[in-house]
């Protein structure tokens, strides 16, 4: 295993070390692993936390600040964060207007983010759970967890921080967080495993020839395996698979994310893609990002996801965002 | 059995969980995220030395406080669902200072029980309520047809193992593992492995036990 | 070789159709392959251009925009452009106050830039180059082509961008692009080689153990190869490195940069080793980036460029920046 | 030697670029970045069909398209330094349509001129130089003695290519190579290489001549 690490044990609190150091713009609690914004609380806002596994940076701890996230938990590397910092988190942030809770689809973050849910409400802080759920590779039925929560939270969390930031209330910003959920899908494609420092060895193995199709960010395996292809047409699968679920025309977000280890040249090359296919289907890519976003430690691979835009979407959108991983109006 | 038996089934189970770390993990590289036995042995060593600190002094208080820790420090699908577990385990055995079979077989279902409600598996999920629902259930079993705590503990532990192994063949409906679907099958659980080897740890500590 | 690309012919003009889809803010010509800001010259705005081999990036096309470069040329995969590139990217930035290029040092960058500026003052433009020669892993001595250009460009590009910007002269511009390149240190490791997609192979071989001290970022070999090591030893390495040369004490920009391959969690725990290591010796970290901004395709490694701030360079790299890889105050 | 012995050299130089297109790139990657096997495929591709499109008349328009060509299309430090050396050796022709040995001695005279002025590296710094050096002063030498084209062109391509082979124990002070230091002594130097082929190439054209 090659890594830029001192020890397993201590990867994610030396990045947190690390984090606090780069962004005067964060507090971040060590200890608690706990990020927030280095003001404090504000009063009369709702107050967006989120949380889940490390080894996905930036997200979430990098979408932390005006106009996204109030807090982020991070956990153990792929493990979601335990009760403790959820509470921590919701009560640091919570401004009197109530915290909403931005939930990946996995038992773990779930039942966690669950308990936390109840002690906060035990101190009589009014908590929405929000759980995004748009990667398709997953089929939502009776015989799964249900469909697993990837890109749509970065855009989730995007949205509904601009809405929350405006002084709107929890249930609105909720029904926005849902409503964004509910209009994005994603696919992920692996070329690439991923190992976990404290495992020590690759989660799964792919021949030189194989990708891994519907990849999950933990490196759960995905629908099936398949040959390695031009990016055209891993493209093309990611999008099949997309538009089998959401109609893919009209005006769209689009981001082209990466895994963590593929180089933005071929994530440029992967979005080229992305769009023809789309144009070719009556879409508009009207807004879009293309990088890494929502990783899985070093895995080489991409993931796409689709939102549909309404005119108050893109609105909340292109609203200012100051955080270390998305910035701009500000 | 008196606190000094949980304390001595918590320590074994710790480690048990420490030796089979890296074989826990196996198993859930296979079908999951590859951090199985890592979440469960962090848990474990926060465990012993929260009891250390806080020396409980009942049965009920060695399980509880077992099971507020595992909820703290595992995070992951199983911290809440074995520290739910302990938690209503340590709770049904009330402030009692020596816990009998039947007691112990109460907490049991009872955390059972718990896992049930807060992850809504049944059996045949491919979860660690394949090894634990039977376990229980032989357990009761044989304590109601008069077994000997030597029996019972053996019926437990049986069942448990068989139950974990049975896991192989399912598909799992439940949990990281049911994104795989049919390709789920031919895997043990992670979590049904994980619970016949910390029911073997309360065998042995109930049985060393005078 | 597992890339997400369509063909090695056509990873570059692919790319660049992507950076086109993805930001309107560019002007993307392919078949030059030459990007500008859609805006067009600015009258009596000095231009900036810069321009190497691709497999880079972000660098130096997702520095071109508002306060940064006015045009990039990308060459082919760790090959320098042509001349005909960078004429025709100095002719579309010619705003009539002459043109900056932003050359890093190699014999390739150096002698086609050479012939460019030749053509350009021919056609009557006034054109001025800066070399970056930043990296202290080559002995700069009359036995080598000179120190190379890696991170220190990031810097020159957006410093000399925010005082062009301004206003000032070509003179003006260059001299502060000047100083930042000689008040600028950078030294590379790396823990995997790369592979040029049109080689098919990684272009040097590592062991499991080894990692390669000082690696340049056409992943040309470096001073050592070295045991693998903690994090915090080989962020000392690099640091022991630039501090032979340069005085690390004082307001300090610092950026740890990813190879392409490195998770940004690794990162931050490099850059946290960086910042303790800068302050057990007086230095202060003033400014910092921490993620992928001059990477060698998909190698797995760090850099870490430190630049001694004056109170003037502090104020310009604050200045507002409006690029699709770096963004704020506006 | 009129212009299709000249158009024969440069087509004979790009197949023999094409089909040492990988080991020029692995010489390249030992001691430099991997791409100059591509980088000259990529150029020579470019000037075939260029030399197609115009159809230069004269050997001096065949050899400066070429350099034009190699400038404009392979970039990196090879691109400027073929495409001047070509492009000196073309002006050096002028516009005669019937080259002798001297004339093409004294353009070989003014390639190596353009690379050294263009690159400043001197015989000994490892790098194309020390295959383009040797071969036009064992090129011009042979003829002064009045030897025959045969021996002329063979004297220029066994003193390139021995120039190429004599670069495997020098430590390189231009160009990429020359980051390595010491390490650069045990490779041959990818441009000396392409040098000794491309000349090469030249007494092929020529022989074949009438
Ligand atoms: N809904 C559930 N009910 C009961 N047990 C579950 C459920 N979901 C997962 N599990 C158990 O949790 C185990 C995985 O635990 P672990 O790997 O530590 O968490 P995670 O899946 O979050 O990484 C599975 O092997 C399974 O036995
Ligand atoms: N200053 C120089 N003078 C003469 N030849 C040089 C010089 N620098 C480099 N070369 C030649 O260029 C060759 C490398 O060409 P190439 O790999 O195509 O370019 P790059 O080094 O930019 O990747 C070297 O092998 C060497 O022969
Ligand atoms: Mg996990
Ligand atoms: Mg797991
Ligand atoms: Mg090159
Ligand atoms: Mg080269």
């Amino acid at each position: 295993m090659k890594k830029l690490i001192n020890s397993p044990d201590t990867v994610v609190t030396d990045a947190l070390a690390g984090v606090a150091a780069a962004h005067p713009s964060l507090a971040v609690d060590i200890e608690n692993k706990v990020i927030t914004r280095a003001g404090g609380p504000q009063a009369g806002k709702v107050g967006l936390i989120s949380g889940g596994g490390s080894g996905h940076e930036p997200l979430h701890g990098g979408f932390v600040g005006h106009g996204m996230l109030d807090a982020a938990c991070p956990g153990e590397v792929f493990t979601s964060p335990v009760p403790d910092q959820m509470l921590a988190a919701t009560k640091a942030v919570n401004g009197g207007a109530g915290v909403l809770h931005i939930v990946k689809n996995y038992t773990g973050d779930i039942l966690n983010f669950q308990m936390a849910a109840e002690l906060a409400e035990d101190e009589g802080i009014n908590v929405v759970a929000v759980v995004t759920n748009d990667d398709v590779a997953v089929l939502d039925s009776l015989y799964t967890a249900g469909r697993r929560g990837v890109g749509a939270t970065v855009f989730v969390e995007k949205i509904a921080g601009a809405l929350a930031e405006e002084g709107a209330g929890l249930d609105k910003v909720a029904a926005v967080a849902r409503e964004v959920n509910d209009r994005s899908r994603s696919f992920g494609v692996a070329l690439t495993s991923c190992t976990v420092p404290a495992a020590g060895k690759p989660t799964f193995d792919l021949a030189d020839n194989e990708v891994e199709l519907g990849i999950g960010i933990h490196g759960e395996p995905g629908r099936t395996r398949g040959p390695l292809a031009p990016a055209r047409d891993l493209a093309a699968a990611a999008l099949d698979a997309i538009g089998a679920d959401l109609p893919l025309s009209g005006d769209l977000l689009v981001m082209v994310n990466g895994m963590g280890g593929t180089p933005l040249l071929e994530l440029y090359v992967v979005f080229n893609e992305v769009q023809r296919y789309l144009a070719g289907r009556g879409g508009r890519v009207a807004r879009s990002l293309v990088g890494n976003y929502i990783t899985s430690l070093e895995m080489q691979g991409f993931s796409v996801t689709v939102c549909q835009l309404t005119d108050e979407l893109t609105r909340l959108w292109d609203a200012p965002v100051d955080t270390p991983a998305l910035r701009w109006g500000r | 059995m008196h606190a000094d038996v949980f304390r001595a089934w918590i320590t074994a189970a710790a480690a048990i969980i420490e030796e089979q770390r890296d074989h826990l993990t196996q198993l859930d590289a296979a079908i999951g995220d590859a951090d199985h036995g890592i979440n469960l042995a962090r848990g474990f060593t926060a465990v012993l030395s929260a009891l250390d600190t806080a020396a409980p002094a009942t049965p009920g208080a060695v399980l509880t406080l077992t099971g507020a820790t595992l909820i703290s420090k595992v995070g992951g699908a199983s911290g809440p669902l074995y520290g739910m577990a302990f938690r209503r385990a340590g709770k049904a055995l009330g402030d009692t200072a020596d816990v009998d079979l039947p007691a112990l077989a109460a907490a049991l279902e009872a955390a059972l029980a718990g896992v049930q409600q807060l992850g809504a598996a049944r059996e045949g999920d491919k979860t660690m309520v394949d090894a634990l629902a039977p376990a229980t259930g032989a357990f009761s079993k044989a304590i109601a047809e008069g077994a000997s705590a030597d029996g019972a503990l053996a019926a437990l532990v049986e069942a448990a193992q068989a139950g974990a192994v049975a896991t192989i063949s399912m598909q799992a409906l439940k949990g990281r593992a049911s994104y795989l679907g049919p390709r789920s099958v031919g895997h043990e659980d992670p979590g049904a492995a994980s619970t016949a080897l910390i029911l073997g740890a309360l065998r042995d500590a109930a049985l060393a036990s005078p």
